[in-house]
């Protein structure tokens, strides 16, 4: 099951590199949601279920509502 | 046996997590991206479960409980931020 | 009184979530509980009555099961040979609803967001906005006939009356 | 187009860089000397924190002075995300909230959450969880009343930032008042056994552990609590 | 399994690379924190792999069966609990920290109309 | 044994659907018909397999396991449908999503 702790984080890459490209924020606050699953389930492989637990809750609930909220306060889209 | 199973069904539903993905990328619209995303999570939440089983250890359930719980946090700020503007009010 | 039903539903929840009734659990859960009845009971629960009454249960659980036998399959059926073969006719209509309470209308929206096929996409007092795969009809009484009104049916049974 | 190209190549990258290392690395299966003794005493042994849960015994007992440490500097960042905020006019608002179903739906997550997270907090000491988490899991509590009715709904409910403050600071209080006791009682600072009691009529409540637990539980619900209420008044109105 | 672990280390490393690129050269300051969320969050991953043993079927550090047989079966397939000790305080400041970050952009925001770097450099021109 | 067999029953079945809600995800052109499709992919696809996630591990003795897997699977029922309404909501009032049959645009809400 150790392999696939590498599966996660070989898409965790391929989405880090989507998240910088973005250029809809709120589409790459969506994105680092995903990226947040991805990282709990390599924590779970990784048997760190304290962690998991806070991790949970910062990445699923309180990070992407704080986003969402920053991004409505200042612009959307943003310009390259 | 159970093992053998579970190995399929990591197959069969990181298949189907990965063509969500390919769907939160593509997605047109932004509410198509946000659609993808929970249903990854959901996935997410499904295949830490098999994990616990796997481990046959009950503590690494009770992480899944709190995705299937806030799945539908980012569905909603979106929603209010794309409809009202704001998200306090 | 108003707190009562959600004392109870918070210590469930507290054994459940622990898996284990050491005196601990018991002692942790019954201050728990009581802290969230008396935040939250306000809020969740208008009449303790009717949320203590058994009989609303076991309709409850009827439902619930005849809903993830009978109704969820036939709907996933369709919805499957719909993804198969391709053809469909969206639309959004307007149907009238007749049950009044909050939970009877949140049951009603959830059953027909989790019957596949169909999505409600905004709910007042008189009209549910329904997201319809197949708009078979435009006419108020015969869509309320095809979407909703079995679960009406059942929420009037289990929330009202 | 363009984008795909450069992710293979990352992909690529990634992979060749993983056959080039995988004759450098070798998985370790032995354990630190210093985990050992960890998992050897936490419950049991002579260097016992009395707690069968070995992350919140280093948390709150064999490096108690790094979480303490780690909670002021906590309460810095609050206070100073706080201190930013300080005299921004509030706009007068119509509280309208979102769609009716979303508010049931609020109703019902928020009181699952509450229970989910004092299970959290409360067991901190025997199975996985604590302080940290529980408190983190509270604060998604208020967000989501935010989301759902608004902010005044909450404030209407009785949880304003004064209060939130006041919760906040009794937390902190208690923690540090039962991390200097055990100087009075001629201990060390921050000492649990010998000082708190492993046992409670028979309940395992691991000496002061479930008491940091508890109290960082509401503290770090109440900070976070108070950036949210902070963060959800709306804009324009009066320029700042 | 060296494989694996060959690649969960390039893996973390690019991922440290590309969040690092994002923090440094995307000009707006909300990708900016975004991009620091998943550079913490990565540094977590990679102190908790320091504690990992490759033993078959690793058990987490919690002691279930109250005797010295089971404080024996933790020491055989226990992972080392201190990095994730230590990791847990982190993931909590670091929300902490982007909050603070968070309403440093508000601000700017408020008082320049613009959260994006290579204006509010030319402001005082 | 039975318990295991009926729950990888449950299991295959979710499979199934979750796969062919990923299919229609693709297939479909338009958001409306991909938030059926999704439906397909959490109703069928993930609160069954959790049911059937319930039923092993009360064959194996994960009693903690068992309860949080029924708990997560009620949960899928009430908060999915939350999540769908919410996007749905979004997608018809701000106009991200144009078409042709539709009686709620233009009404007023609260």
């Amino acid at each position: 099951m150790f392999e696939l702790a590498a599966v996660f984080l070989l898409c965790a890459v391929a989405l880090s590199y989507l998240i910088v490209t973005e250029t809809d924020l709120l589409k790459a606050v969506a994105y680092s949601g995903v990226f947040g699953g991805l990282i709990l389930l390599t924590l779970y492989v990784l048997m760190a279920p304290d962690v998991i637990l806070a991790y949970v809750a910062i990445s699923v609930g309180l990070s992407t509502g704080l986003m969402v909220f920053v991004v409505s306060k200042t612009t959307r889209h943003e310009v390259v | 046996m159970i093992e053998t199973a579970i190995y399929v069904l990591f197959a069969i539903y990181g298949l189907s997590g990965v063509l969500y993905f390919i769907r939160l990328i593509k997605g047109p619209t932004i509410v198509d991206s946000i659609l993808a995303a929970d249903c990854v999570s959901l996935d997410v939440a499904l295949i830490a479960l098999l994990l616990s089983i796997y481990y046959k250890n009950s503590f690494l359930a009770v992480g899944a409980l709190f995705l299937v719980l806030w799945a539908f946090i980012l569905d909603v700020f979106a929603a209010k931020y794309l409809t009202r503007g704001e998200v306090g009010t | 009184m108003r707190f009562l039903p959600v004392t109870l539903l918070a210590f469930i929840l507290y054994i459940i979530i622990t898996g284990s009734a050491t005196p601990y659990d018991i002692i942790t859960g019954a201050i728990t509980a009581v802290v969230a009845g008396l935040l939250f009971g306000r809020y969740l629960v208008k009449n303790p009555q009717k949320a203590l009454n058994p009989a609303r249960w076991v309709a409850m659980v009827a439902y619930f099961i005849k809903y993830i036998t009978v109704i969820e399959l036939k709907a996933h059926l369709d919805v499957i040979k719909r993804i198969i073969s391709g053809e469909t006719n969206p639309g959004i209509i307007k149907v009238p609803i007749t049950v009044k309470d909050e939970y009877a209308k949140f049951l009603v929206a959830n059953s027909i967001t989790n019957t596949p096929g169909t999505v409600t996409v905004y709910m007042d007092d008189e009209y549910a906005y329904v997201n319809w795969i197949d708009v078979k009809t435009r006419d108020p009484d015969e869509a309320r006939r095809e979407i909703l009104e079995e679960f009406e049916k059942h929420a009037k049974r289990i929330f009202e009356g | 187009m363009k984008k795909l190209i450069t992710l293979s190549i990352i992909l690529l990258a990634v992979l060749a860089g993983a056959y080039y290392l995988s004759s450098y690395l070798a998985p370790r299966a032995e354990l630190n000397a210093l985990g050992e003794f960890y998992l050897r005493n936490s419950y049991f042994g002579e260097h016992s924190a009395g707690s069968p849960e070995v992350v919140t015994a280093i948390l709150w007992d064999y490096r108690g002075l790094d979480t303490y440490f780690e909670t002021a500097v906590l309460f810095m960042a609050i206070i100073s995300a706080v201190s930013i905020f300080r005299n921004i006019p509030s706009v007068s608002f119509h509280p309208r909230g979102f769609t009716n179903i979303t508010k049931t739906g609020v109703k019902i997550v928020g009181l699952i959450t509450f229970v989910a997270a004092a299970t959290t907090a409360f067991h901190g000491h025997i199975t996985p969880g604590g302080g940290f988490q529980g408190g983190s899991m509270l604060a998604v509590v208020p967000l989501l009343v935010i989301v759902g009715f608004s902010k005044k709904a909450l404030e209407k409910a009785g949880l304003n930032k004064e209060r939130a403050l006041v919760i906040r600071t009794i937390g902190l209080l208690t923690i540090a008042l039962a991390a200097f006791y055990p100087l009075l009682a001629g201990g060390r600072f921050m000492q649990n056994l010998s000082i708190y009691p492993k046992e409670l009529y028979g309940m395992l409540v691991s000496g002061s552990l479930s008491l940091f637990n508890m109290a960082e539980f509401l503290a770090v619900g109440a900070g976070f609590t108070i950036i949210f209420l902070l963060l959800s008044n709306p804009e324009g109105g009066s320029e700042a | 399994m060296t494989f694996a672990l060959a690649l969960i280390v390039s893996s973390i490393a690019a991922i440290i690379i590309i969040s690092l690129y994002g923090i440094a050269v995307r000009p707006n300051l909300v990708k900016k924190i975004i991009c620091l969320g998943i550079f913490s969050d990565i540094i977590n991953v990679a102190v908790i792999l320091l504690g990992y043993r490759a033993v078959k079927n690793p058990l987490p550090p919690v002691l279930t069966d109250y005797s010295q047989k089971g404080v024996e079966e933790l020491v055989r397939g226990a992972v080392d609990p201190l990095p994730q000790a230590l990791t847990i305080t982190a993931i909590v400041i670091g929300l902490a920290i982007t909050v603070l970050m968070a309403y440093g952009a508000i601000h700017i925001q408020r008082k320049y109309g613009t959260v994006d770097v290579r204006k509010l450099v030319r402001w005082e021109e | 044994m039975i318990l295991t067999v009926i729950g990888l029953i449950l299991l295959a079945i979710g499979a199934v659907c979750d796969l062919l809600g990923a299919i229609g995800i693709h297939r479909f052109n338009t958001f409306y018909l991909r938030l059926h499709a999704a439906t397909v992919g959490t109703v069928g696809g993930k609160f069954y397999p959790l049911l059937g996630v319930a039923f092993i591990a009360a064959e194996q003795g994960l009693w903690p396991v068992v309860g949080i897997s029924v708990l997560a699977a009620l949960l899928v029922l009430v908060t999915t449908p939350v999540g769908s309404h919410a996007l749905a909501y979004a997608a018809s009032k701000a106009r991200i999503v144009e078409m042709e049959l539709d009686e709620f645009r233009g009404e007023e809400d609260v």
